[in-house]
């Protein structure tokens, strides 16, 4: 029954600074919005799409999606209703559409709107999308909690430029989720509570949910596992060790659920030396004096222990891998050829390559010591992981100095600043990063030759290693036009080699797992790695 | 007196407004970007169009014109309206934060009670605990409480507050379970029940910071008493037959006070800075998370913004010393 | 000008001061506008002749110690000039001025605190040889042991600091640094108000020495009548910024022309009981004005028992009464006034009037 | 004269010594006088010779540590102050005797106002209201010639000049009318014309409440205007004391004469040359076994490196602690002097 | 207690002579045959090591300092494990003989570590107190001796009291960690920018209280006694100003070393510090306190050191302070 078991506290190590989803990209942000905006459709923990205000998923066979691939469309449930008790019609989605699309409201979703061509209300149940070019996955577009449907009347003020000032809105949105919000201070906490228009009378379990922010994820876990003030915790990412402590206090138990994300070295394929030139420094005019050679790649990647990195690092979250795209299962290559530490096989390599150990243990060829720059962010698993790899990386003769930057600046992207992965002004640089949804076509896509990020595109790019490989930028216009799943796999899985167990230009290491904490008092989690963690926040009740 | 404060005021304007272009230059070199924490799978084109509707596209000295304006016309011209219901500022765009896309001045006063009530608080009770340990101290030269107290203060201080801060949660919210270890902003004290809980949730950050600041101002007090336990009129206090009582506690304290209260009030900008390392340990979202955040997400209206007042505050608390030492001393008299 | 002694006559001036003012500025208002000033001198002149000690009395707060820094230039003087041995120091460039230090020295009256605590009795007396005479060290070190046997200082003490030497031995530190670059001038600023009766002889009769035998000209600024008497040549006595009056020792002190000094040198009590007890004294009513806020007219109409309606509206001025003394007051320049020519009288102790005593 | 009356106070083989890190130093050495009601004692000795050690052991009032009394016995009023509770103390402090400090720039409290400084031992000890206090303040400012009394008792010290102050100092040491005045050089710091107004004050004061005064100084003009007892100090013991014509007249000690004769007058013969009193003054660092004053006196001879000397009768009420004899001009010869216990009678 | 009779008397003796030497007239102040002597003054240092060596904390803390010193200094020569070796079947060990003090979750030696990161930390402690004391005192005496720059000296520490440290921060690393670090290697480039960056940023506080000082200082008449000799300015100061504020500049510069500290580890922790194969102790510190409950030496242990060398540095000043005053090292 709908509110019966009270309050439910939920504690994210980040806060929360708006309810919109269309002005702010962080996962927190879209996390707490699909507790209150939804869209047609969701992905379900498996990965596999459902519907959500939609009334079915559209599909070829159900003549949802039409036949050249352009258009897409979608049947509202009937008599749903906003949490101000008005109806939610098909003008609300081409609202949200051309909120999202107007040329200056600065929507941090654009990408899901990408190839849209227009947008339009078939009758008040039924949205038609239509692309500019056909369309093997449509499903970006209103699907997953970073596409949700807003309500037109309530956003109608706040098109384009005046995105902003609609604090309001922003703030408290109206919704057909499960909540609706009551009180909002940004980046502190959100109070919500049930919905008394959600769809299904008997949902939510909880009358108020209680959403904190702040702190880091060693005080979220404590707060969740130890103290047992919350009830549900967000990414509380600790070393085994902790993991292990925290559960001694009995309070809760940690979830966890395997996605995208997979933590890499990446490899530079161009000479980030500082004496070339600003404007050539590490790009494809100056290819990588030690790292251009593959030999000196593999004989790096063998010498590596993932089995132990992911055991020390992440525990229970992580897993060893050799692979860019790990899951979904369709589109796993599941290679296990790098699993295996083989020194000695890298160092036979290295000779081969005509590197041969110097004075100090150090390999050297034609006088120049192979040494190389190693940076990450500023993280303490990153920092574990990077002693690891430099003592290995010794073993084989390779020196390497390590460099930290703020995560800020690292992942920051500012063509201003040397220190951003997308400059790449190192030798190897480690971070993790994973793709939205369940299709990596995009995320593959991104690693074509001209996606190198350089100072023609500002560095904006995601080909960080600047890989460039004829072959797969062909492959990649090839997957672009197919639409046979068992056929995209095969593709997908071969791009996945190219670029790793292959080319050895970026060395996967650990799967990361989803990882957060839970109440013992908490029911009906069923953590998510495809769509929100809250996906099913209407779902949840206490334990008696 | 009146003319002394005037013209500081006075001074401090052009002082203040050189600041915040330091202040707002810096923000613009430093690295990072308001839109550093976007997944990496949006495209180029559109991070351009969000750095657009963020107007980050103007130049620097346009953009910081248009916050001066903001700052000084726009804001109070909006909390005028807002007391008076007058309707001058409508239509006038506020500084709105990048990040939560709200005006930066609501955030900061809905901000305020929580660092007012924790940080101000601990500073209080910092400063009650610091003055009958200087004083005692100071009376008591080189008695074993002397020294315990400088040893203490010294390790206090080398101590850093993500440390002890750690330990207090360790010991009293986890393995007594006597103290929360998450600051529960949303807590409305209405009756004794909530009125407990407010005071279980303020103990331990409270503590942190409290004997933080009291080894800090403990010393000065200590230092102060001597310097004035030595002087002619205290021996004139005794002859004239006041217990040792008055001679301390009345005669030596009244001078004494007076360079500790200008410590004490230049500590005061620092209050509303926040303590940032404590409010992390403690969740408690004051200003001081409020500042880190903002500088991770590179919010520059709200750094700028922040760092200004606290510039203000910084500028004005200093004048309040110089006042405060004319007020408690009578020899100081501005005329 | 006539001095008494012959000899002295026959030398000629090395100091000349004529109109020094010195006024501190007293700023307010937010844009510090000036209000008003502390005419702490206010147009004095005098001459000093080579080997002479100019005596300079007069009470707390008058104007002694601005008068003596300001001829040596540590202030810049408001107006007014100064001349020593025919150089101008006024007008001198910071250069010149620093090359005309040797010349001129001072003596402060507080030896413990003119004396920096941290530097040995060598350094201290070493300083002005550092900074203007090029001596290898072993030349500084003998110039600093001759200068310690100057002033009766033991060797042995050079390696000490300050504040292992009584009183008077400070005072003779702070004597060796001003004697070491041979000055001709030397201002003594109260140098023994600090001192205990039995080491001021001490430190007069060194001053007096070193004056017949290195031909010293004094500045010698003291409140202590009696000692100045002892070791002046002729005396200048100050009141609120003014020299009120100035005369050869015998005459100021026997014939007192100025109702201050006159009453000045009733207060100074004598140490003879019998005399104690006839003795009949001006009470002088009240305190000295501010001098930020002189009185109109005479400085000392405020508290003159002598005082006539002139004196609260004109200022007298300054002349030479009798041969060789100069004084500043209406009761000489309104001959026709019978109190004058009573005052002329010599007495040593005027009748004061009734009102005036407290008794 | 009063003669001949019961002390008021007395005082008997009182030490007291300083504990330093170099030791001890003997500041105050078996010193014992007494005190008639209405006299008014002088103290005369150069510096640092124990003159305000000696009065501030009296009501116990020397910080300690470093001060540490060594014995002794303070009468007044048929009490041994030295033996007192703290609160019979604070008592006689405020209500018994009466204190005046050397330097009035620094002897009162600077925040607070004249009012209050005066007001409070009044309450303390007398129990007034504090409209009656203020009442009284304003009264004892106009006793001690403040102009305009009424008006000034709300300024703080620092708008007073330096004599004002030292009139003020004087009031609050009056206020509860005690029986003994004790005034530890009050004019040292003031100019002559001031000095001559303080003077007049007291002798004023001293008409009107006729209360016992003990006056530190060390200008013997001072002295020999007002005193009518000297009591001369020197190395932290008494050297002389004689009625106050007597001692100019006849000074017994070597010390007492030279320093007689180093003072130079205003009006007297202009001497060409300064006595001077050569050395500098001992520093006790333990009780005297020898003459202290040996190392500077032109009379020094063997007795005087071996024994300490007493204090011998050289006249009517004047006794001196010197082995030579002036009248006779040669060594003394009586081997004892005063017996300590009757030394003060 | 004869003794001090004694001295007394010879002091005094001393003195008679002189005195008479001087009273006696014209030809006794300068001996004819008077030999020039030409002692040298004494060593000032010996005096100062006098004093301070009756400082009976001063003392112990300053054994204690030195010990720490060798600890680090001379302890990894003599204790061969590598602070930065891995060894991953020996993590999170207790006190072993082969680990005296236990290791950390990758199996660093902590031992190795600890001395490792002191070098670290007290280098940094060490020189950036000293920009920052150097930088404070500096701008102290100027804006206390110099009326004229008083105002804009002190409008400056405002403004770097108001300035926002971590942006600052970020913005100097950016700037000048790659000159730097192609200049003097990564290792001293990092080191340089490091100590720079928390020496600008720490110096205000000790600029007020000089300035305080001087203040008082310069009235002081032995400052006009200088410049009546015709002493320059600048002489005045380093010979009478400074050695007078003194005492100030060593208690700012005991707190500014733990300050230091204890920054550089906020530093590491923004990623603005060094390496991450570059143990310090305020990294230690920080590393640890997430496994304080399971490790707690681990935090201890570094907390120790820091607590431990801050307190010995305060002793010392202390002591210092005394002993370079004369007026009590006389006593
Ligand atoms: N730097 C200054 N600024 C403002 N006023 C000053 C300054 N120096 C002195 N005065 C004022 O000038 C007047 C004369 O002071 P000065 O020190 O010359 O007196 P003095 O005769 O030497 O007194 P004393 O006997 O106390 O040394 C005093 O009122 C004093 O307050
Ligand atoms: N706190 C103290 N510690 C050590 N010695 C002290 C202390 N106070 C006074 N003395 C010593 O006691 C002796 C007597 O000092 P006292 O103040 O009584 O001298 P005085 O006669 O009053 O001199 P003055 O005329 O300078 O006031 C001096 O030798 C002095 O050094
Ligand atoms: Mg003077
Ligand atoms: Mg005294």
């Amino acid at each position: 029954e709908r509110g019966m078991d009270g309050d439910v506290k939920v504690l994210y190590s980040q806060a929360i600074s708006t309810m919109n989803p269309y002005l702010s990209s962080g996962t927190k942000d879209t996390d707490a919005a699909s507790l209150v905006l939804e869209p047609l459709a969701g992905f379900d923990p498996k990965g596999e799409i459902f519907p959500r205000l939609a009334a079915e998923i559209p599909s070829r066979d159900n003549g949802g999606i039409s036949e050249d691939l352009k258009t897409i469309t979608w049947k509202l449930k009937p008599d749903l209703k906003w949490s101000d008790g008005s109806p939610v019609t098909a003008d609300d989605a081409v609202f949200t559409a051309q909120y999202c699309m107007a040329p200056d409201g600065g929507c941090a979703q654009l990408a899901r709107y990408e190839g849209v061509e227009k947008v339009e209300a078939v009758d008040p149940l039924t949205v038609k999308v239509t692309f500019t070019e056909p369309k093997p996955n449509p499903f970006t577009i209103f699907v997953s909690a970073t596409a949700p449907i807003l309500q037109k009347a309530q956003f109608e003020p706040c098109l384009g430029t005046a995105a902003s000032s609609c604090t309001d809105q922003n703030f408290r949105p109206i919704g057909t989720g499960p909540f609706m919000v009551k009180d909002f201070k940004t980046n502190d906490v959100v109070l919500l509570e049930a919905n008394p228009n959600y769809r299904d009378p008997a949902k939510p379990a909880f009358a108020t949910m209680t959403l904190k922010g702040g702190g880091d994820a060693a005080a979220a876990g404590r707060a969740v596992m130890e103290t047992g003030e919350f009830d549900y915790a967000w990414n509380t990412q600790v070393s085994p060790e902790v993991q292990e402590q925290m559960k001694a206090g009995g309070k809760g138990e940690f979830v966890s659920a395997y996605g995208t994300l997979v933590e890499r070295i990446e490899l530079n394929m161009t000479d980030p030396s500082s004496t070339l030139a600003e404007g050539e420094r590490a790009t494809a005019k100056h290819p990588h004096p030690i790292l251009g050679d593959p030999k000196v790649r593999a004989a790096l990647s063998m010498a590596l222990d993932r089995q132990l990195l992911a055991e020390l690092g992440y525990g229970e979250a992580g897993k060893p891998t050799c692979d860019l795209v790990p899951a979904p299962e369709a589109y796993a290559a599941n290679n296990t050829s790098c699993l295996q530490q083989d020194v000695e096989g890298a160092k036979k390599l290295l000779d081969e390559a005509g590197w041969t150990v110097g004075g100090s243990g150090i390999r050297e060829k034609d006088g120049k010591p192979l040494k190389l720059l190693f940076q990450t962010s500023v993280n303490p698993v990153r920092q574990d992981f990077q002693a690891l790899v430099k003592q290995w990386w010794q073993e084989i003769g390779v020196d390497s100095e390590l460099k930290t930057v703020d995560g800020s600046v690292f992942f920051g992207g500012d063509a201003g600043s040397p220190d951003t992965m997308q400059k790449f002004y190192s030798d190897v640089e480690m971070y993790a990063n994973n793709f939205d949804g369940t299709d990596p076509e995009p995320y593959l896509a991104e690693r074509t030759c001209n996606k190198a990020p350089g100072p023609d595109n500002q560095w904006q790019g995601q080909n960080i290693n600047r890989f460039c490989d004829p072959a797969y930028d062909a492959m990649v216009v090839e997957l672009s036009h197919t639409s046979d799943e068992a056929k995209r796999g095969e593709l997908a899985k071969k791009l996945n080699n190219m670029l790793t167990v292959e080319s050895n230009s970026m060395l996967p290491l650990v799967s990361r797992a989803r990882f957060s904490a839970k109440s013992k008092s908490l029911g009906g989690i069923d953590l998510n790695v495809w769509d929100s963690e809250l996906w099913n926040a209407s779902d949840w009740f206490r334990v008696k | 007196m009146l003319n002394f404060a005037l013209r500081r005021v006075l001074m401090a304007i052009p002082m203040l407004i050189f600041i915040s272009m330091v202040i707002f230059l810096l923000l613009e070199l430093s690295p990072g970007d308001p839109l550093g924490d976007l997944p990496m799978t949006i495209p180029p084109e559109v991070k351009e169009r969000m750095r657009e509707a963020l107007g980050l596209g103007q130049a620097w000295y346009i953009r910081y014109i248009l916050w001066l304006k903001q700052f000084f016309v726009v804001e109070p011209l909006y909390w005028f309206d807002h007391l008076t219901g007058t309707h001058f500022a409508d239509g006038m765009q506020r500084i709105i934060s990048f990040q939560s896309r709200s005006p930066v001045f609501e955030v900061i006063a809905q901000r305020l009670p929580q660092t007012l009530t924790v940080v101000g608080l601990s500073y209080l009770i910092g400063v009650a605990i610091a003055l009958p340990i200087g004083i005692l101290s100071a009376y008591k030269q080189y008695s074993w409480f002397d020294q315990l107290g400088t040893f203490i203060s010294m390790v206090g201080f080398s101590l850093p507050t993500f440390f002890t801060g750690v330990v207090l949660i360790v010991v009293f919210a986890v393995k007594l379970h006597w103290f929360p270890s998450i600051y529960d902003t949303t807590l409305v004290v209405r009756d004794w029940g909530s009125f407990m809980a407010q005071v279980r949730q303020m103990v331990l950050p409270v503590t942190v910071l409290a004997l933080y600041n009291a080894a800090q101002i403990s010393r000065f007090m200590r230092a102060s008493m001597l310097d004035n336990l030595g002087q002619d009129y205290v021996r004139t206090a005794r002859a004239k037959g006041m217990s040792e009582r008055v001679v301390v506690l009345k005669h030596v304290l009244r001078n004494s006070l007076i360079p500790v209260v200008t410590v004490i009030a230049l500590g005061l900008p620092g209050v509303f800075g926040g303590a940032i390392v404590t409010e992390q340990v403690f969740k408690i979202n004051g200003l001081g998370q409020l500042l880190i955040t903002s500088i991770y997400a590179n919010d520059l209206p709200m750094v700028l913004t922040l760092t200004f007042i606290f510039a203000i505050l910084i500028v004005f608390f200093t004048l309040i010393a110089d006042l405060l030492y004319g007020v408690l001393d009578p020899r100081i008299r501005y005329e | 000008m006539l001095d008494r002694t012959d000899e002295a006559l026959t030398r000629a001036p090395l100091v000349t001061v004529s109109g020094l003012k010195m006024y501190f500025p007293i700023t307010t208002g937010f844009l510090r506008r000036k209000i008003g000033d502390v005419k702490a001198v206010d147009d004095i002149s005098f001459t000093i002749r080579e080997g002479e000690t100019l005596g300079l009395v007069g009470e707390s707060g008058c104007g002694k110690s601005t008068c003596g820094r300001a001829v040596l230039r540590l202030y810049d003087p408001t107006a007014g000039s100064i001349s020593i041995a025919g150089q101008d120091v006024t007008q001198a460039t910071p250069g010149a001025l620093r090359r005309l230090r040797p010349l001129m020295q001072m003596v402060f009256q507080d030896p413990q605190a003119s004396l920096n605590p941290r530097m040995t009795v060598a350094d201290i007396i070493g300083e002005p040889l550092i900074e203007h005479a090029r001596l290898t060290r072993d030349e500084r070190t003998a110039r600093i042991y001759e200068l310690m046997d100057q002033v009766g200082l033991n060797r042995d003490f050079a390696n000490r600091y300050p504040h292992e030497f009584s009183g008077g031995q400070r005072q003779r530190i702070g004597i060796a640094r001003a004697l070491a670059l041979n000055p001709r001038f030397i201002v003594c600023d109260e140098p023994i108000a600090a001192l205990d009766v039995s080491i001021q002889a001490q430190v007069v009769n060194l001053l007096e020495e070193l004056q017949d035998r290195l031909g010293l000209t004094y500045l010698f600024i003291s409140h202590d009548l009696s000692m100045v008497r002892h070791i002046a040549d002729r005396v200048a006595v100050m009141y609120l910024g003014k020299i009120v009056e100035l005369a050869a020792r015998d005459d100021l002190y026997l014939r007192p022309m100025h109702p201050y000094t006159q009453a000045l040198l009733s207060a100074v009590p004598e140490p003879d009981p019998d005399a104690e007890a006839q003795r009949r004294h001006v009470i002088l009513k009240g305190d000295v004005p501010s001098p930020a806020n002189p009185p109109k007219g005479c400085n000392f109409s405020t508290r003159c028992p002598r005082v006539m309606p002139i004196c609260r509206e004109i200022e007298p001025a300054f002349l030479e009464e009798r041969p060789g003394q100069s004084v500043a007051c209406h009761l000489y320049t309104m001959t026709a006034e019978p109190t004058a020519a009573e005052a002329t009288a010599p007495a040593t102790e005027p009748e004061p009037t009734q009102g005036d005593r407290i008794s | 004269m009063v003669t001949g009356q019961r002390p008021i106070l007395s005082v008997e083989s009182l030490n007291t010594a300083f504990r330093t890190r170099g030791g001890y130093v003997h500041a105050v050495n078996d010193v014992s006088f007494d005190l008639r009601p209405g006299e008014l004692l002088g103290v005369v000795g150069e510096s640092g010779s124990g003159k305000s050690v000696t009065m501030m052991s009296l009501i116990s009032i020397l910080p300690s540590p470093p001060a540490e009394n060594r014995g002794g016995r303070v009468l007044f009023e048929g009490r041994d102050l030295l033996k007192l509770s703290p609160p019979e103390l604070r008592q006689v402090r405020g209500a018994g005797i009466g204190f005046i400090f050397q330097d009035p720039m620094t002897s009162l409290n600077p925040v607070f106002t004249i009012a209050n400084q005066l007001m409070e031992p009044l309450r303390t000890h007398m129990g007034m209201s504090r409209d009656a206090a203020r009442t009284r303040a304003r009264e004892l400012l106009e006793l001690v010639g403040i102009p305009d009394a009424a008006r000034r008792l709300d300024d703080y010290p620092h708008q007073f000049s330096g004599g004002m102050r030292q009139r003020v100092m004087i009031a609050i040491a009056l206020a509860c009318d005690p029986k003994v005045l004790i005034a530890d050089e009050p004019t040292t710091a003031l100019d002559v014309t001031i000095q001559a107004q303080i003077i007049e004050l007291v002798r004023d004061l001293r008409r009107k409440l006729g209360m016992a005064i003990i006056w530190i100084t060390h200008d013997l003009g001072v002295i020999a205007g007002i005193a009518d007892r000297v009591m001369v100090m020197y190395g932290g013991q008494i050297v002389e004391m004689a009625p106050v014509r007597e001692l100019f007249a006849r000074p017994r000690h070597p010390y007492t004469r030279a320093l007689l004769q180093t003072v130079p007058s205003v009006r007297g013969e202009r001497a060409a040359k300064l006595n001077v009193i050569q050395g500098q003054p001992p520093i006790v660092r333990d009780r005297p076994k020898a003459c202290n004053f040996r190392f500077r006196c032109p009379y020094r001879f063997e007795r005087c490196d071996a024994e300490n000397p007493p204090r011998f009768p050289v006249g009517p009420a004047h006794d001196a602690a010197c082995f030579w004899d002036f009248d006779r001009d040669s060594p003394r010869l009586e081997a004892r002097g005063l017996p300590r216990e009757a030394a003060h009678a | 207690m004869h003794e001090a009779t004694a001295q007394v008397r010879a002091h005094a003796l001393d003195e008679a002579e002189t005195v008479a030497a001087s009273a006696g007239g014209g030809a006794a102040i300068l001996p004819p045959d008077a030999p020039v002597r030409l002692a040298r003054p004494r060593s000032q240092w010996r005096d100062v090591w006098d004093q301070f060596r009756h400082h009976k904390g001063a003392m112990i803390a300053l054994v204690i300092f030195t010990l720490i010193v060798l600890f680090v200094l001379i302890g990894p020569s003599l204790w061969h494990i590598d602070a930065t070796h891995v060894d991953i079947r020996a993590r999170n060990k207790g006190f072993s003989a082969a680990h005296p003090l236990g290791t950390d979750q990758l199996g660093r030696d902590m031992l190795a570590r600890l001395m490792v990161g002191g070098r670290v930390s007290l280098a940094v402690g060490l020189t950036a107190m000293l920009i920052a004391i150097t930088l404070g005192a500096l701008i102290g005496v100027l804006s206390g001796f110099f009326r004229r720059l008083d105002g804009p000296l002190m409008r400056v520490t405002e403004l770097f009291l108001a300035l926002p440290l971590l942006p600052l921060l970020l913005l100097m690393v950016t700037l000048f960690r790659e000159p730097l670090s192609k200049h003097f290697g990564p290792a001293l480039g990092i080191f340089l920018l490091i100590v720079t960056a928390i020496g600008a940023t720490s110096w205000m506080q000790a600029a007020r209280i000089v300035r305080g000082e001087v203040l008082g200082v310069k009235e002081r008449e032995f400052v006009l006694a200088a410049r009546s000799i015709g002493t320059p300015n600048a002489r005045i100061i380093s010979r009478h100003v400074l050695p007078n504020v003194m005492s100030p500049i060593m208690v700012a510069g005991a707190l500014g070393i733990a300050s230091a500290i204890i920054t550089e580890s906020v530093l590491s922790f923004l990623g603005l510090g060094f390496p991450p194969d570059f143990p310090t102790w305020g990294r230690l510190l920080y590393d640890a306190v997430d496994q304080m409950q399971m490790y707690p030496w681990r935090v201890i242990l570094p907390g120790i050191f820091i607590s431990l060398t801050v307190l010995c540095v305060n002793y010392v000043g202390d002591g210092l302070r005394d002993a370079l005053d004369p007026r009590i090292r006389g006593r």
